[in-house]
């Protein structure tokens, strides 16, 4: 088998942050080959140095044998290979019908026939099974459907090499499914794809070979066959790492959230549910099952139709975040770049708003206790930053979700609402994370934990099920993944 | 799989928000009928339209910018400039020329190329330099003003040559000519920025730029061109001004640039880039003109006219927020 | 011709009027005096346009005027070229055209009524040469340089300074009529040239308060007898310079008549709706009519305000309430 | 870790950004001090930080407002309404006024509380109906303006109370009271956009408006709280310019809107929110201040003085974007 694709002494720098240091990949022609490693480690710069978004400082990349094409020849790129973005590339003001064709709407100079367009998109989505409407505007899917659109528009293309950066990190279980079924069918006709994940079990279901980078560098290249999966979390973190065991809570009888007859029109209806402290509630539910609605209206972002709710006791305002947090709550929002982070200001400030009036008197904050404070948080939570005063926006997608959830944990919330907590986390990351919720639980803290990720519900005492904004089950603690799945998709009651 | 949202009645308001301003274009018809009988004549309608022709290639000038993302505030001097350096060119220095003369003919070429190379210019230091197109314009509209005090000395310049006269004051079919240009080229910005790949990409850039890129549009060359186009147009608006004028005197154009900006927001352009069409800019600009020529008609006090004039674009604002039914940017 | 009333009763006929802008004391004094002198002379007024110191709107104003059905325009283009089109327009519709303080540079006009802008000039130039006997410095405020009054006033005030004055030198500085700018301008140009002993001021209504606020700051507000004193002499005549006058904290202003503006731009509006004609010569009323290539020019009287007659009842700025 | 390289350098050029035009600042100083022998003296250059005062709490105000990610344009036309509005109340109907006859020590405060009305109904209408922030305050602009001119029809004020001449005209310990005022507002402001949990939530507003309402920030009340500052500064700033003219003219503060946006910009506030610091903002002012006072003293033509000065401004531009190292919006 001949090397599709070879990148050779990568060196690529931002400032004083060195994200790829002398790093190599090649990939074999018509394999699924994975690239793994730690938040930060350097994935999503290789793909942009790949996808010929940015120019190495140093190195070169070949493909077929041949070098890249020039920068400013984006046709040529495009020819080459196609790629699902970590960051999104949708265009919010745009129809999903003309993002999926963005630039290629008509062929050049011809003009672009809406109603061809529309039905080409629609043929495009139904073959990726994508329910979303094309005429609808991007701006106004969910973050899942924008996904699932990115990935029909890069698979679109017809290219022979196809990257996805963390395609998955936003997908529930059968849409991860299908995905998988597609990248199958794609590599029977020999498409050469690389395939970023922090789910390695995944890794093992669809890739061939995996490269292993850590620290900006090339750790190991190897057949998944020959790479058990304890070597390959070694090969990632530099040490043995013992899969994460969830922990025993005991309950107690104080109930530190509560929502009463909720119901939001189009989302979700008449839901009930309780949280006591020391507990951990799961909240479960395939695509539109309301799960992320109900959470969200949990913390204040959305007001509810009908209902309320109330934190520690105290009835909150409907929609009044600030409320909610003064009431003892705190949230990881689903979507980290909409609502999780101001990316300008440091990863000091971001994680340490919520409780900037107790870091000084009369409405001073105190730069330095600010510092102190986000220190403990970055050591806490192992985030990879150059300290307190780098901005948000320059960390890895990985790290930023941590300043995320150290902003929920650092008023020692009662109450905790995570929403997909873990989402593009790396292995080591992600049990810092969970264990942390855990933490707080054994504080004495409630906690509801949305995911659609199994393992993020594993620790959870019981784990309540939705489908179609209805709460169909509540699930005590020893499910089996099958058990659960099969009630999330509506095939029991 | 089901979706909740019912996707139709949705995309349809999408396709009626463009044209929003339609109720109130028909409100001030009515009501400027009302208040006076001279106001629904053919005569007065046209005069409208003449007038407000020159300003609405601005507007489309503007909005194509504005969707893209970008800024142009110096539009406005190019108006003055533009058509002013190009006859200096061309007239003797006893009419105020710079005795350069060239031949007259040239006169509304030299213009248009003037307001392009203003148009590179100001796409150069914002696109190469990466500098704020905010303050860029604002500089560039005090010294593209500057070109044209300068050599005049403040004078107004009034021995044209005829043909840079003609596209503003003649007569085509019965209707000024102005109205059939600027007609014609908004007809082609809808169609451009509607059925070509060209003027989608508009889109593209002003909706998300760093995605535009990666989806291989070429960035950096179809915003200067929108630079340049944009100047271009607006030294277009300046001969058919010249032309409705007869004389270009020192303050051509000087103060149009927030009126652009107004008619353009009021239309349905975001000044966040990316949202907008040429046909919502166009009743932005109806509307504007409506309002100005009802005000002159009924003879509000002068004193107080900027009220009601500030009035109603927030009126027409509001009307426009609720219509379309989303926050403004 | 002294036909008087042809048409029926209606008077001769509408009489549209565009004023031209309603931000300096001097227009607005105009704009008072309009109605009340349409009244005095039985003009039948239509509704005052405003065209804000922008020729576009009063050609658009013009058009809206007309086809309501003036059949007299009165106006005060401030810029005087690029009217032209919109004056062959109304030539050919046989509006008769009066306009006020601008002389159009083309384009017929029944009468232009206007105070000579260059005599201005001319006149504060002879004062503050007299008063400096010749040789010092000066400042002038002025106006905007695209302005054709504040353009006249200045080249005057230069040419004749140079002619009559060679031993004067003159900072002039542009301050697009803002007291801002005037202020800080002449504030600059003190500190720099603290001998400068007269200032000449394009507009009272703007100019007069940040030049005594200035001139006060710097303790140079002292009477005539002192060594210190700078002369100021002033455009426009409102009330407020003559206070100043009077004071002594300026020396003199040229009065530009708002009040026989409106009045004899509203008489040759009314005689020409009336389709009475004129020739040069000497008229009735302290002036004289001159022959323009395009028309005819009513040259108002503009005296100079001193102390001896600021208080002549005669002048406008003496009748404002 | 290799990428783990030591924070302190990078900690320091952020803090050296806010001061990229010193260097602009000091050749003009040098470049003045050839030019012309009075410009280093004492007396010039407090002369400069005078004229510079009233229309420095513009930028301070905008900064602010720019920095959450607002827009205020209308700040123009507060600077001449709200203390003509304020005289006209409390002054004889024969000086001008409304005949109401307030007493005379009210002045300051009435003004200081019109600019905060202006400033809270712009913030209603931005944040409650959420309308374009931009085109909201360019009709409020007309509007505001409306309401000098109209109730005195077009007059000056010349006859005020003394309470509102003293700010502007009085020297406090060898300066004018008005460097005074401006130097302790902008301290304040310094401090309390550093410091201050308020002033922070202005950035995180700026930056990304949903995470700060996630994080618990009152959004809209410190929005409202921004536009009410913005328009007592203004009033403020009215108040001092009333006093070093000597009364209030129909074009007070009229155009200087653009100034305060240039001043702003390259001092390094992003016109995009969420950038920018109020010290920048000052060495903006500076710049600007400097720039005009050297062009007063060489006394460069009146025709081509624009095109001088917008050049500085695109070279300060260009300074400010090469030593602050990122691009501008
Ligand atoms: N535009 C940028 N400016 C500054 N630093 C950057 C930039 N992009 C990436 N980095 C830095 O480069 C390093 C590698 O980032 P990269 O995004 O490649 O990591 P990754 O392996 O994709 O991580 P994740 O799994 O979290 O997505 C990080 O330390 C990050 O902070
Ligand atoms: N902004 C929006 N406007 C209208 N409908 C929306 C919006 N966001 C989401 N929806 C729709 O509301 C329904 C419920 O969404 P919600 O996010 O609560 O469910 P979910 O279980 O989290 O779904 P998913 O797993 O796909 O995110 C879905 O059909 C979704 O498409
Ligand atoms: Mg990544
Ligand atoms: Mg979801």
């Amino acid at each position: 088998m001949s090397t599709h694709v070879e990148a050779t002494g990568v060196v690529k720098r931002f400032g004083p942050t060195t994200a790829l240091n002398g790093a190599r990949i090649a990939i074999a022609e018509g394999e699924t080959h994975a690239l793994v490693g730690r938040n930060g480690a350097g994935k999503s710069t290789l793909v942009s140095i790949l996808t010929g978004l940015q120019r190495p400082d140093e190195g070169e990349v070949r493909f077929a044998g041949r070098p890249a094409p020039a920068l400013a020849d984006r046709d040529a790129w495009r020819r080459l290979v196609a790629c699902v973005y970590q960051k999104s590339t949708i265009i919010p003001a745009l129809t999903v019908a003309e993002n999926l064709f963005l630039n290629r709407q008509s062929a050049r100079g011809a003009t672009i026939n809406w109603r061809a367009l529309r039905a080409k998109a629609r043929d495009l989505l139904d073959t990726y099974e994508v329910d979303v409407d094309a005429r609808a505007l991007a701006g106004d899917l969910s973050v899942e459907q924008r996904q699932l659109v990115e990935i029909a528009r890069a698979l679109s293309f017809g290219a022979r090499f196809i990257i996805l950066d963390e395609p998955t990190a936003r997908l529930d279980g059968p849409a991860i499914e299908r995905l998988f079924t597609r990248m199958q069918s794609l590599r029977e006709q020999g498409v050469t794809m690389m395939y970023i994940s922090h789910h390695l079990d995944e890794v093992y279901e669809i890739c061939q070979s995996v490269t292993v980078f850590r620290d900006a560098r090339h750790v190991t290249t190897r057949p998944v066959a020959d790479l058990p999966h304890d070597e390959l979390v070694a090969a990632m973190t530099g040490e043995a790492t013992a899969a994460y065991e969830a922990r025993e809570h005991t309950p107690g009888e104080r109930v530190v959230l509560r929502g009463a007859g909720l119901s939001l029109a189009g989302r979700y209806t008449a839901v009930d549910l309780t949280v006591r402290e020391g507990e951990v509630v799961g909240l479960a539910g395939s695509a539109s099952s309301g799960k992320v609605g109900l959470a969200e209206t949990l913390v204040g972002l959305r007001r509810p139709d009908t209902g309320h709710v109330e934190v520690n006791g105290v009835r909150v305002r409907p929609g009044d975040v600030p409320a909610a947090l003064r009431a003892g709550l705190g949230f990881v929002p689903e979507d980290r770049h909409h609502e999780g982070f101001v990316p300008l200001l440091s990863v000091g400030e971001n994680a340490t708003f919520p409780i900037a009036r107790k870091l000084g008197r009369y409405g001073v904050v105190s730069p330095a206790r600010r510092r102190a404070k986000a220190g403990e948080l970055i050591a806490a939570l192992d985030i990879k930053t150059e300290g307190p005063d780098q901005p948000v926006g320059d960390l890895s997608g990985g790290n930023a979700q941590k300043v995320v959830f150290a902003r929920a944990l650092v008023d020692d919330p009662t109450v905790l609402v995570v929403i997909n907590p873990t989402a593009g986390v790396d292995v080591k990351a992600k049990q810092a994370l969970l264990g942390a919720v855990e933490d707080a639980v054994e504080r004495g803290a409630g906690a509801v934990v949305v995911s659609d990720e199994l393992d993020d519900l594993r620790i959870c005492d019981r784990v309540l099920v939705m489908f179609h904004g209805r709460v169909v089950k509540d699930v005590p603690r020893g499910w089996t993944d099958h058990e659960l799945v099969a009630v999330m998709e509506g095939m029991e009651e | 799989m089901t979706t909740l949202t019912a996707p139709a009645p949705r995309v349809r308001l999408a396709r009626f928000r463009d044209l929003t301003l339609v109720p109130v274009i028909v409100l001030l018809l009515v009501v400027g009928a009302i208040l006076d009988p001279t106001f629904l004549t053919a005569g007065n309608l046209t005069n409208v339209l003449q007038q407000q022709s020159a300003i609405s290639l601005l507007v489309l000038a503007e909005a194509m910018i504005l969707i893209a993302g970008k800024f142009d505030l110096s539009l406005e001097s190019t108006v003055g400039t533009a058509p002013a350096i190009a006859v200096m060119l061309v007239v003797p220095a006893a009419a105020g020329g710079f005795g350069i003369g060239l031949p007259g003919a040239l006169v509304i070429p030299l213009a248009l190329l003037i307001g392009a190379a203003i148009g590179a210019f100001n796409g150069f230091l914002i696109i190469r330099f990466q500098l704020s197109a905010f303050i860029v314009t604002l500089a560039m509209l005090i010294i593209v003003h500057g070109f044209l005090q300068g050599p005049t000395e403040g004078k107004t310049l009034f021995e044209l040559p005829d043909s840079i006269l003609y596209l503003g004051s003649a007569i085509w079919l019965g209707l000024p000519a102005a109205i059939w240009i600027a007609g014609a080229l908004f007809a082609a910005g809808i169609f451009g920025l509607g059925y070509l790949r060209l003027g989608r990409s508009l889109y593209a850039i002003g909706g998300n730029i760093d995605a535009a890129r990666a989806a291989g549009i070429r960035v950096d060359r179809i915003l200067y061109g929108a630079f340049i186009l944009g100047g271009t147009l607006a030294a277009l608006a300046g001969i058919l001004e010249t032309g409705r004028l007869g004389a270009i005197g020192n303050n051509q154009g000087v103060g149009w640039i927030f009126m652009v900006f107004a008619a353009a927001v009021i239309g349905g352009v975001s000044m966040d880039g990316g949202k907008g069409t040429i046909l919502g800019a166009l009743t932005g600009v109806l509307v504007i003109g409506l309002v100005q020529n009802i005000l002159t008609l009924i003879g509000v006090s002068g004193f107080w006219q900027p009220v009601i004039y500030g009035s109603i674009i927030l009126i027409a604002l509001m009307i426009s927020r609720i219509a379309g039914g989303k926050a403004q940017d | 011709g002294s036909g008087t009333t042809t048409a029926g009763g209606g008077g001769g006929g509408k009489v549209g009027i565009d004023h031209p802008r309603a931000d300096s004391d001097f227009w607005n004094s105009y704009i008072k005096y309009v109605p009340q002198m349409a009244g005095e002379l039985k003009v039948d007024l239509m509704p005052a346009t405003n065209s804000q110191n922008d020729v576009a709107k009063l050609v658009n104003n013009v058009q809206a005027l007309t086809g309501q059905g003036a059949k007299v325009i009165v106006m005060a283009p401030q810029d005087t070229g690029a009217i032209a089109n919109t004056l062959q327009q109304l030539e050919n519709k046989k509006i008769p055209v009066v306009t006020v303080d601008t002389r159009p540079d083309k384009g017929k006009v029944y009468m232009v009524v206007r105070a000579d802008n260059r005599a201005y000039g001319t006149k504060a130039c002879e004062f503050l040469g007299e008063k400096l006997g010749g040789k010092g410095k000066v400042v002038q405020l002025q106006g905007a340089l695209s302005s054709i009054n504040g353009r006249d006033r200045s080249e005057a005030f230069l040419e004749c300074m140079k002619t009559k004055f060679p031993g004067i030198t003159v900072f002039s500085e542009p301050t697009e009529w803002e007291g801002s700018k005037a202020a800080s301008m002449l504030q600059t140009r003190l500190e720099q040239n603290p001998d400068v002993k007269g200032i000449y001021m394009h507009a009272g209504g703007v100019h007069l308060a940040p030049t005594l606020q200035v001139l006060k700051q710097k303790g140079l507000l002292v009477p005539p007898e002192d060594p210190k004193h700078v002369f100021v002499i002033s455009n426009d005549g409102i009330p407020q310079e003559f206070e100043a006058i009077r004071k002594g904290d300026i020396d003199a202003t040229v009065s530009q008549p708002a009040d026989l503006y409106a009045r004899y731009a509203l008489f040759y509006a009314k005689a020409a709706a009336d389709g009475k004609t004129f020739k040069p010569g000497p008229t009735d009323h302290d002036s004289t009519i001159i022959q323009l290539p395009n028309g005819l020019e009513d040259q108002l009287p503009a005296p100079l305000v001193t102390k001896e007659n600021v208080d002549d009842q005669a002048l406008w700025g003496n009748q404002v309430k």
